[in-house]
């Protein structure tokens, strides 16, 4: 099935029921499909219209009526209810699981910045340091992160990760992952945020606690050059619309 | 519009109905428009409070407008159904929005 | 509503003057009446579906070789330098055709052609009427269109290009040009769109009224055929979403040109509050393009099957179930937008339960195929083609309501491959079938019954290879709106299904050439129809064809039931006209 | 008569006023809830009522908008009878009466503008009534405010154009007791302009 539906590998830890109820889904709606079809076809073949016959003359039938809205309706709610709780698990931050470490992503046309909060622990404090592009994080620690946009909506994609979710300038939204083996992997952008959208993509790299930590250290060590302060940087300026009209082929 | 009303199609309703007390209606109005200028400057009601009687007021304002001036009170249900229909996605609208956690 | 089958005298304006000579002008250009307003929709809607469907192989050609010299794109040189540049397209204005493919298809080709067309041509002529209720309104409305379609095509050509931020007009996006580069067009696009809903909104006060109002003796409202039904709901739609999106547009419009800042966040405003906007008007769209497809299919099928539909009440409800909860589950558009996700976990299961009318719909017309004696006329062939695709379109839906399935396909050609599945495989397969059934009443004569044929097989071979693909590039990862799809790794290793779809796009548009042809050579050649060629059973068939001004020759029909008797036992045909008098009732005297 | 065999008890012309006005209330509701939205979001913008809003004359004008409803319906009352001279008398003043309170219209938004209360956000520097330097509220006050009360000005406006046209077509004796729909169908859309502006005032000005 993944080979049919070319599913990217999985690597965090909600992917995986994600996935399992997309194969729910999938075979509930390709068994009914089938059904559906297959009876259409049968139809069509063995009521083709053949001389001197009359069709049938009925106006319905409440019985079936009832049990096929019936059938639907406890299916679609039984999949509203699963999908619910799946939902708020991965979205409500009620129930994200306590992070090992918080960054902030701060997306703008067309790169993401990635704050992290430096030797003190604390984003928002003066020796946090800015990755663009390219993100690194530990494996096996609940990541949490604060979305931010700086101009247009852009939409934080992580195909491997299961995640998605918009960067809206002037609100800070939360979400979490929590990846399960080491390696590189694409950060993309799903939203529409102008001319360079198609370019707007970065990379993560999963990194081994002992690597990370190592990683961690050299980056303060490399980089006591302050980052904007998120929040702080003026949202009109600056923006590389002109620059982005010439384009590389 | 070569239209034409006639006083069947006015009266719709069972009985032709007698002029309504406009000008009562109109003095209600007004002492109402005064009560909520009064209440929304010269009382102390907390403010939560203060919004749900301004609202009533305003409510109770335009419903009368509506039955008495445009004459819904007067006619076939069907139309008086009919006005109140976009009320409810009036509502839907904006207290979904709400609910957002604005 | 209780209207038995008394006389009524004939309205005084159908019963003279059709005759007369009416200038050019005033019976084809400004005209008023509905048949002839309709047919010009047609044409319009029409002109811009073949539009909207060039937009799209442009846009295909730069996904299967994009920024390829070696494919250059075909015609790319007779378009100036800041679109294509030597055989390249440039970023700027593939964003341009993604938006402007999106809005010209929904706006200005698919609801023209199942409202502006079919509400005018058909609710009078099914109801009974001779004309609409405002018939002068009725032409404004459809001067407003044509007025908001040329605003639209001018934007291609002001400095910066058309509106270049998807159909949906994301703010900020929209309405700052320091972030999108375009100024006027996007500017042109709210105003085009304002002045659009404008004359939607006209219509539909207009449907409303006269399906209220003039429906003809005996025409109850459970006689109506489920058309009209459809065109109903949907102008009640129209009526109450798109004033919601006016407001927005013009709020939007401020934004652009005056410096307020409703939707602007540095200042205070709120982008999510434009898509609220939008969506609590854009879900009700997507039923306005669906609804009346539902409608037009359910009359063709019950034809082709010479059979009463199956479950007359149940549709009717689910059409009335489906507008009604169309109204709340516009937040799933908004799933991974930053909305409480409480509230998306409501959005989840409303959207969930308006799989429930769908499916009634679904087994109603399976019903009725079922014991039928069909026939495989060419309106029939897209009609049931219909019901096979929406089977498919409501599944895929499925995935998407479903809120955590939806993170990794949201933005996707998954929803890309959906909304197709929706709006070629449902609404377009209706309007084909739609436009096959009644080019005869229209025109007076039938549209060439082979090369009908040969048009639904290819279009239905070619649309499946051209967008069930789709499904697995999403489900895959890529993503929407992408220029250069190569840019990612794991979205070049599926190039080949790129190239795969352009292709069979490229044939899947060439085989609505000959759809053209046929339209085309109808009208001058095609044979001659009677009255009721397909021997149906609703009104507007015992009107001539074409029918004439006040459509019965100032004689009103008068109706004595439902439009689905077909193969009754009352009758030795296998179809009964709803104006036929029952057996020993005496025809009623003709003015 | 302009209805259809099996109708709604109601004239077309009427009936297709009321559906108008059905979107014209979903028209409203996206303005007014865009409104209620963007305050619950930005409180600040907002500041208390009748600091920068002069309501001392908008209540006047509220009530002469009322005023203007009780003239245009004595005018449909007047048709109805049959009486010529009652219905171009009553048209004429809720014609004028409309006018005034467009022009306090005009003259509440002159001053307002000079007190630095605008729709742009660039330039918006309210300092309210009393003229101190603190500005009061934000843009997005401005923004609101003028949108909301514009259109619905615009209403007026178009409203008493109508008007006018109605009272020539009147003093023509183009009414009668057995055809009033055109003065029907003024009065139910002047009532409905003054019935979103009872709401528009609490909602703006009272709040």
């Amino acid at each position: 099935m993944n080979e049919f539906w070319r599913l990217p590998e999985n690597v965090s830890t909600f992917g995986g029921p994600i996935d399992s109820m997309f194969h729910l889904i999938a075979w509930i709606t390709i068994v009914v499909f089938f059904g559906v079809e297959l009876l259409l076809l049968w139809f069509l073949f063995r009521y083709r219209a053949r001389p001197g016959r009359k069709a049938t003359f009925t106006h319905g039938n409440s019985r079936l009526e009832i049990i096929w809205t019936a059938a639907t309706a406890i299916m679609v709610v039984y999949l509203g209810i699963i999908s619910r709780g799946l939902w708020l698990d991965i979205k409500d931050p009620a129930r994200f699981p306590e992070p090992g470490l918080e960054l902030i992503v701060r997306a703008k046309q067309f790169e993401w910045n990635t704050h992290y909060p430096g030797a003190d622990g604390q984003l928002g404090t003066a020796d946090d340091f800015v990755r663009r592009n390219q993100m690194s994080v530990p494996v096996d620690v609940p990541v949490r992160i604060t979305l931010q946009s700086e101009d247009v909506i852009h939409s934080f994609y992580l195909p491997e990760f299961r995640l998605k979710q918009d960067a809206v300038p002037g609100m800070n939204i939360p979400a979490w992952f929590e990846a399960t083996r080491t390696g590189e992997f694409t950060v993309g952008c799903a939203e529409l945020c102008g001319l360079q959208h198609y370019r707007m993509k970065g990379t993560i790299r999963v990194l081994s606690a002992e690597e990370f930590s190592a990683w961690n250290a050299q980056q303060m060590a490399a980089a006591p050059a302050p980052g904007p302060l998120p929040g702080s940087a003026s949202n009109a300026a600056g923006s590389p619309v002109v620059a982005a009209a010439g384009h590389a082929h | 519009m070569e239209s034409q009303a006639t006083n069947q199609a006015a009266g719709g309703s069972a009985a032709p109905h007698k002029s309504p007390p406009y000008m009562l209606i109109w003095l209600v109005l007004f002492v109402l428009t005064l009560a909520e200028v009064g209440v929304a400057f010269l009382s102390h009601i907390p403010k939560n409070i203060l919004i749900l009687i301004l609202l009533a007021l305003a409510v109770w304002k335009a419903a009368l407008v509506a039955m008495y001036y445009m004459h819904l009170k007067f006619e076939p249900r069907k139309l008086w159904l009919l006005a109140i229909s976009p009320l409810p996605l009036a509502v839907i609208l904006v207290v979904i929005v709400l609910a957002e956690g604005w | 509503m209780s209207t038995a089958a008394a006389m009524h005298e004939v309205p005084a304006h159908g019963a003279h003057g059709h005759h007369e000579e009416i200038p050019f002008i005033r019976k084809y250009i400004f005209s008023t009446d509905h048949k002839i307003i309709g047919i010009q929709f047609l044409f319009m809607s029409l002109a811009f579906l073949l539009l909207g469907g060039l937009l799209a192989m442009a846009m295909r050609w730069q996904l299967a070789w994009p920024s390829n010299a070696e494919m250059p794109m075909p015609g790319g040189s007779l378009l100036p330098e800041t679109m294509v540049n030597s055989g390249i397209m440039l970023p700027e204005f593939y964003n341009a055709l993604v938006t402007m493919h999106g809005t010209i298809m929904v706006f200005f080709a698919i609801m023209p052609l199942l409202v502006g067309v079919w509400a005018n041509y058909l609710i009078p002529l099914q109801i009974g009427a001779p004309d609409m209720a405002f018939p002068r309104l009725n032409m404004l409305s459809f001067w407003m269109a044509f007025t908001a379609g040329i605003l639209m095509l001018a934007s291609f050509g002001v400095t910066g290009g058309a509106a270049n931020a998807g159909w949906t007009g994301y703010t900020p996006l929209s309405i700052n040009d320091v972030y999108s580069g375009v100024k006027t067009g996007q500017q042109l696009w709210a105003l085009s769109l304002t002045l659009l809903g404008f004359s939607s909104l006209v219509g539909s006060v207009n449907y409303i009224t006269t399906l209220i109002n003039m429906r003809a003796p005996g025409m109850t409202w459970f006689r109506l055929p489920l058309s009209t039904w459809a065109l109903f709901i949907t102008s009640v739609l129209i009526l109450l979403a798109v004033p919601v999106l006016a407001g927005g547009l013009i709020m939007m419009f401020f934004d652009q040109t005056l410096g307020t800042n409703f939707f602007k966040p540095e200042s205070g405003g709120q982008p999510l509050l434009w898509q609220h906007l939008f969506w609590f008007f854009g879900h009700p769209e997507v039923y306005i393009l669906i609804l009346p497809s539902m409608g037009f299919v359910s009359d063709v099928i019950a034809n082709g099957s010479r059979k009463p539909i199956f479950g007359y009440y149940a549709m009717v409800w689910a059409i009335i179930g489906i507008g009604f909860i169309g109204w709340i589950v516009w937040g799933h558009h908004m799933f991974m937008s930053g909305m409480n996700p409480l509230l998306g976990g409501f959005f989840m299961i409303t959207t969930l339960v308006i799989a429930v009318p769908s499916a009634i719909k679904t087994f109603n017309w399976m019903g009725t195929l079922w014991g039928g004696n069909i026939r495989f006329h060419a309106p029939n062939l897209y009609a049931i083609s219909f019901v096979a695709l929406f089977a498919i379109g409501g599944l895929s839906g499925i995935f998407l309501a479903a809120g955590p399935v939806d993170i990794p396909l949201h933005d996707t050609y998954f929803v890309v491959a959906h909304i197709h599945y929706v709006l070629v495989g449902r609404s377009l397969f209706g309007i084909f079938a739609a436009i096959t059934f009644w080019y005869p009443k229209m025109f007076g004569r039938m549209m060439h019954e082979g090369l009908g044929k040969v048009h639904w097989l290819l279009t239905f071979i070619f649309f499946n290879t051209t967008f069930f693909p789709m499904h697995m590039i999403g489900s895959g990862g890529m993503m929407r709106r992408l220029y250069d799809p190569t840019q990612y790794p794991h979205i070049a290793q599926m190039q080949d299904t790129n190239v795969f779809i352009t292709i069979n796009a490229l044939l899947l548009f060439a085989a609505q050439l000959i759809f053209a042809f046929n339209f085309i050579w109808s009208l001058f050649k095609g044979k001659k129809a009677g009255t009721n060629p397909w021997e149906a059973n609703s009104v507007e068939w015992s009107a001539p064809s074409p029918p004439p001004h006040g459509n019965w020759g100032g004689v009103q029909p008068v109706v004595y039931r439902g439009p689905y008797e077909y193969s009754s036992p009352e009758s030795e045909h296998d179809f009964l006209l709803q104006t036929q008098p029952p057996a020993g009732q005496p025809v009623p005297a003709r003015h | 008569m302009e209805r259809g065999p099996s109708s709604f008890g109601v004239y077309n012309m009427k009936l297709g006023m009321w559906v108008f006005l059905l979107s014209e209330v979903m028209f409203f509701t996206g303005l007014i809830g865009a409104y209620i939205i963007l305050r619950f979001a930005q409180p600040d913008h907002f500041a208390l009522p009748g600091q920068v809003l002069n309501v001392p004359l908008t209540a006047l004008n509220t009530f002469f908008l009322i005023c203007s409803s009780v003239t245009m319906v004595k005018a449909f009352a007047a048709i109805e009878l049959g009486d010529q001279k009652g219905l171009q008398r009553w048209l004429l003043a809720t014609a004028i009466i409309g006018m005034i309170f467009v022009g306090i219209q005009v003259v509440e938004y002159t001053v307002l503008s000079h007190e630095g209360f605008v729709p742009i956000a660039d330039l918006y520097q309210a300092h309210g009534r009393q003229g101190g330097h603190e500005v009061l509220g934000g843009p997005l006050y401005g923004a609101t405010f003028y949108t909301m009360t514009g259109f619905h000005g615009t209403h007026v406006s178009i409203g008493v154009a109508c008007l006018w046209f109605t009272y020539f077509k009147a003093r023509r004796g183009g009414y009668s007791a057995a055809n009033f729909g055109g003065v029907e169908n003024m009065g139910l859309y002047w009532h409905f302009v003054d019935l979103v502006w009872i709401i528009l005032f609490t909602i703006v000005y009272l709040i």
